[in-house]
């Protein structure tokens, strides 16, 4: 597939563009923090979303989706990283949606995804348990008791954790700590006995939770998938997740760029407009190479997933790397570059730099990536 | 002058009679003393301290006596400073009087400004504020608009300041404000102390990404200031400001002031979230960073040694202060970069349950940091500096 | 048009008959042919590979057949490609005729010019070289010295190229002259077509950090040049020039040329150089840097593929071709540093005993790798055009 | 010790500045090349070198040395540096007259120093054996053998080593190939049979050499210091030439540093000195401050030496890798600033890069003293 976009792809963007500019602009992500919005996004907003097929772009239409891909779901979700929109897309509809659609039985699928798709049930993954993305590293156990599981321990950083409907928990079943075998999913109601979710405010105003398991008692039938192989397809969910948080990321970095750009025209100091100065048009004029390969490896990523080549989870440890730095360097050089201004709560810059490391920390940072991508290589 | 090592022993002497023992050690409470009109002390022992130290004019070890200072020689402050530091003495007061205004008023003021004003601060009674950036006028300091238009005896000024820190809890500022609108933007600017008092004076706090700040809009409009408060020639304020400027630098690079923060053991951070009581850390890009900070700092903390002993041999390293803003911050921002990687997620809490105080804080301090390379001047401001000043290069 | 599998049929059938088969696979003895009067072939396979190509144009493919062009359309050329690409086909002749002159006559020259200079370049016949720099002209290119004046029929031309590669071995230059120094600098400039067999024309060569060079300087005393040989219009020449020189870049950032020495696997290098046959590297510093290479030469091809696809579909990128310039230049060095890393001191071999061939080659070629930010416009000059050009940054 | 030079060293400053200066500017090392000289340094300037006391400052004055210490060695070297002398400072005082001085016993220095203090004997550690230092890495066998040992294996980039009177090699007595202990130092005639140096010419034009042992036959004497105990004072003997050679990068450094801001000010393009570009100008503010950072840790671990102070090994390690990193970045901005001109042969500045480069990797470029100084504070 090429790496240019169709006539039908340039329209979903345009529709998106515009509807997320005016629905959802980066003051709506102000006012959710600032009235302490106890959801912490519009379910009114994220089901208009659902209507409009979003959430459900990727899931096949025996399932209530659109089957279409991840091009188009890309799209969508970069014009939502422009304007640092709140909705799930990242929890239910790549993390916990993909958990469902890739491991659930046709039973699960049918029971889960319709609701998803029209963005009545929020679906969450319930996977970290330190300060940082560690997959295998799961010491939440799941102990077979008689014809089911009991579950205790406790989950970090579980994304929209606290208003999720369901969860996808990964329990240890069997094997050490650190063991890729061993690792078992399970599809959990969120008001089930035994589960207590906290929510956690992250300096990017976005939703996360602490999630505790005090002997929660399941049925066999809450498994999703195979039983100790779940790393299999744990792996498959990452890197879709991983990809569509970097076409997120590429949206936030376009935007924080752009905005710096204007300010570099606009803001007079010693009667010329700063951007006139050689020593930040040549960092304005680096950040721009570094942009234009994040986008170019966002979108080859994204098209290998709708291909399904086996070189997807390399794609997905090289975007996120990238992307990861390039929203780094830029997120900063923004805040630099706006002068005082920038570091003040009024201007929105901020929130970029924010969200920048938040998601930079998310699914595992670049040096994480970098690993992994030498891992995969066999170096 | 008496014998150094006899003052060294006096100096020890009266600081075992006179430092309370609740002012030694490590500032848990944060209980820093700023002074002025509606002084705070969260603890009765500070007030003696300040008192204590005020009446030997060692809040300014180095000030002539007739001023209520010291009176000290550079050694004598020297072995003040030793001391006290071995006694974990904390500093009795912090103050931009004394770091900044005080300086240039022993500089440039004439002598009844100078009885006016340095005993109070020396003293603490009156808190200062610094006003000098405007909305328009930040790295371009210079095209700054505050108006002071003289009537009678009095300026009538003003017009509106920006970033000054802790303007609301400030008895006076000292001020660049325009004397002369029709001459060349440098050659029109005066150095002016306005009472916060006045009417017409008014502040509002700026919130940061970080959250609330010591930062304030100031607000001046048709405030009367007496022609005696303008401080060296009018319309000749710009050499204050710039020499003013250079004790700000120092004193954001000093450790002491301006970066956000206590110290912390990286290490131990290291060693906690990484899972890892000893041995070899787990994770080698981490500990390749951690090294480069411990070396980074190493080498900065040698090289503020080795200019303060450059000067004192007459071997000056030439902007020296621009330097150290310059990488003092730079440093500064990139270990809190390294701790948030170091914390992970734990580092990005906001508020609330799920972290810990010191989380919260690091977070903060975090987003606090960013404004570092910016406050007291940009790096990029600071880089032109030095490029022209010590390494010669034309315009 | 024929149907466009037929012609891949039709292709890959001739490839076939005519590609002798040593002139497939890897150029382990730098076969490369440059053309020209004084041509060389290693090989005598290399002449025929050459003639049978040029008799179809396909040297140029997209040229017009009226000038010995290929005549193909967009389509048929990159099947063309892909079939010589397929077949391990080596480029029949590097030529900076088909590179950088071609395309700049194609769209400026005069009917006469394209029929007397493209079918020889097209056919190898003769060989071009770039007479721009000058050693007061060099990111400044347009303050260029070299001057042309009008003598009847003729221009004199006199002054100094630099950086003329291969001036030594061409026939032909094409030059920017100064034809009225009068005017603001940019708008004096002709553009003019030397023969290098002319009386007055002379050339050294330059030896550079890495050893020899294909960098030459070019003399030019009292030169007389037939007044037909003026490109474009008389004082029009910059702009021409500068259509050249994105050709130029493109062809630097092209892995093709410019940039030096043949593939290496670098996962190879380390396997070897670290003594780790399998498993992870024992150096995880260098195994970091090793996969941030890996990734960024993954991001570049795929960003100049984008690029290709969006020229096509009429999404241009803008000002590609200096940001290919810039990141495919400044990446290659990253990548000669990182491979004098992993070989350690046996990368730092000059010549002898000792090292292996590919060892010297390596520090010869690391040592040439400095140049490539310079030449075809500094990287500073690129990242000035991208501010400029792309981002619509002030001056 | 003060981070500011006394009186007397900065006389001995001036001493060492205006005569390598006058007797050896890089022209000096470029005829050396140029004319293939086989010593590839000059034996009478050394021996001048060595009248002038500069061979045996740090050298005891009963072993016919000054007695002074690294301050005022790294003042002499840091001249050097500058203009790139290829005098045997390295090789001889720092690596194999240390070797002789903390290791031999009173005849052993007796018999050896006096002859480097004045100049007249070369000695070269022979130490690498593959093509990074990693120096307890030592497959070389040195078997016992009746009252004596046999040794058998290669060495590189043993510098100076094919013009060395005296060979210091080091060898494995016992143990396996990366262990610390079960490492012997010994103390070889460079014309002892057994013994075969082949020179290897190096980008920066200075002596290296490869040194072949073929069962060379040593008596019980030949042993310097304790047998299988010589890591430590190999540890020793690095540190102290690690530093040694910090004191050449930073006069490298620094007078790459300044032909380069005197280019700045020359040159001229679009009528203006290039030095008045922004863009050109924050960055050789960024340098100047690598620079004084340098020499800041350069001076504080020359007087650690001299203080013996227990943190001399961190110092090295934090010495060398930044300037390592600082010698990296200046040698290559100083070309491009440069310009074209950077890159030709006829320019001196490239003899510059050439030597930073090597430099960087000898004795562990700032990689390995990184990972040197984590595993010294145990982490």
């Amino acid at each position: 597939m090429a790496l240019v976009l169709s006539e039908e792809q340039e329209l979903l963007q345009q529709t998106a563009q515009e509807f997320v500019k005016e629905r959802s602009p980066v003051a709506k992500l102000r006012a959710l923090r600032d009235t302490q919005d106890p959801v912490g996004f519009s379910r009114e907003l994220w089901k208009e979303m659902a209507e409009l097929g979003w959430a459900g772009i990727v899931v096949p239409e025996d399932y209530g989706g659109a089957g279409l891909g991840y091009a188009e779901l890309g799209l969508v979700i970069e014009e939502c990283g422009r304007n640092l929109v709140a909705e799930p897309f990242l929890s239910t509809v790549l993390l916990g949606g993909n958990a469902v659609l890739l491991a659930g039985n046709e039973t699960q699928c049918k029971e889960v995804l319709p609701d998803v798709c029209s963005g009545e049930r929020i679906v969450a993954l319930a996977l970290q348990e330190t300060s940082r993305h560690d997959p295998y590293r799961i010491a939440l156990r799941a102990e077979a008791r008689g014809d089911g599981y009991r579950l205790s321990g406790e989950k970090l950083f579980v994304l929209d954790g606290h208003v999720a409907d369901q969860l996808v928990v990964v329990a240890r079943t069997s094997g050490e700590i650190t063991d890729r075998d061993g690792i078992t999913l399970f599809l959990v109601n969120a008001d089930a006995k035994g589960v207590k979710a906290t929510r956690t405010l992250m300096v990017d105003s976005r939703n996360a939770a602490r999630v505790h398991f005090d002997g929660l008692e399941l049925d066999r039938s809450a498994v999703l998938g195979e039983v100790d192989r779940g790393a299999a397809v744990l792996d498959r969910v990452l890197d879709r997740a991983t990809i569509g948080l970097c076409a997120e990321m590429l949206g936030g970095i376009q935007e924080a760029f752009e905005r710096t750009l204007k300010y570099l025209k606009e803001r007079q100091q010693f009667g010329v407009p700063i951007g006139s100065f050689q020593a930040l048009k040549h960092r304005a004029g680096n950040m721009f190479c570094e942009i234009e390969l994040a986008r170019s490896i966002v979108m080859e990523a994204l098209r290998a997933l709708d291909e399904d080549r086996p070189s997807v989870s390399q794609l997905a440890c090289t975007a996120k790397a990238r992307c990861a730095d390039a929203y780094f360097l830029i997120g900063n050089e923004a805040i630099q570059m706006h002068g005082g201004i920038g570091v003040t709560d009024e201007e929105e810059i901020g929130f970029f730099l924010k969200r920048a490391r938040v998601a930079q920390m998310t699914l595992g940072d670049a040096a994480y990536q970098r690993d992994r991508f030498a891992s995969l290589r066999g170096f | 002058m008496p014998d150094l090592e006899t003052f060294r022993e006096e100096v020890r002497e009266w600081i075992e009679e006179n430092c309370p023992p609740s002012k030694r050690g490590p500032d848990r409470d944060r209980e820093e003393v700023w002074g002025g009109r509606n002084a705070v002390y969260k603890n009765p022992d500070s007030k003696l301290w300040l008192d204590r130290m005020a009446a030997r004019g060692w809040t300014a070890p180095t000030w002539p006596k007739e001023y209520a200072g010291g009176g000290l020689s550079a050694e004598e402050a020297k072995i003040l400073r030793q001391e006290l530091r071995r006694a974990g003495c904390r500093m009795p007061l912090v103050s931009f009087g004394l770091l900044m205004l005080g300086p240039v008023l022993l500089e440039f003021a004439s002598e009844g400004q100078k009885q006016e004003h340095l005993p109070k601060i020396v003293r603490g009674e009156i808190r200062w504020c610094q006003g000098y950036s405007e909305p328009g006028a930040g790295s371009d300091l210079a095209s700054l608009q505050m108006r002071a238009v003289l009537d009678g005896d009095e300026y009538v000024v003003s017009g509106q300041k920006i970033w000054t820190s802790y303007a609301d809890k400030s008895d006076w500022m000292f001020c660049l404000v325009r004397t002369d609108p029709d001459a060349p933007k440098r050659d029109g600017i005066s150095f002016l102390l306005i009472d916060m008092a006045s009417p017409g004076v008014s502040t509002t706090p700026i919130k940061l990404i970080s959250g609330s700040s010591p930062f304030c809009q100031a607000f001046v409009e048709n405030v009367r200031v007496p022609k005696k408060n303008l401080v060296g020639k009018v319309n000749g304020g710009w050499t204050i400001a710039k020499r003013l400027l250079q004790h700000e630098r120092l004193m954001i690079s000093d450790a002491g002031l301006g970066l956000t923060g206590p110290p912390r053991s990286l290490e131990g951070l290291a060693r906690k979230y990484l899972a890892c009581p000893e041995g070899p850390l787990p994770d080698p890009a981490l500990r390749d960073r951690l090294v480069q900070h411990m070396m980074d700092d190493e080498c900065f903390k040698l090289t503020l040694q080795r200019s303060a002993e450059a000067a004192k041999a007459g071997q000056g390293l030439g902007a020296a202060s621009s330097m150290f803003k310059l990488y003092g911050t730079e440093m500064n921002m990139r270990k809190y970069e390294l701790m948030v990687s170091l914390l992970g997620t734990q580092a990005l809490g906001w508020e609330g349950e799920g972290f810990t105080p010191d989380e919260i804080a690091i977070a903060r301090e975090w987003l606090r940091s960013k404004g570092n390379s910016l406050e007291g001047g940009t790096s990029e401001i600071q880089l032109n500096i030095i490029a022209k000043r010590v390494l010669g290069l034309p315009d």
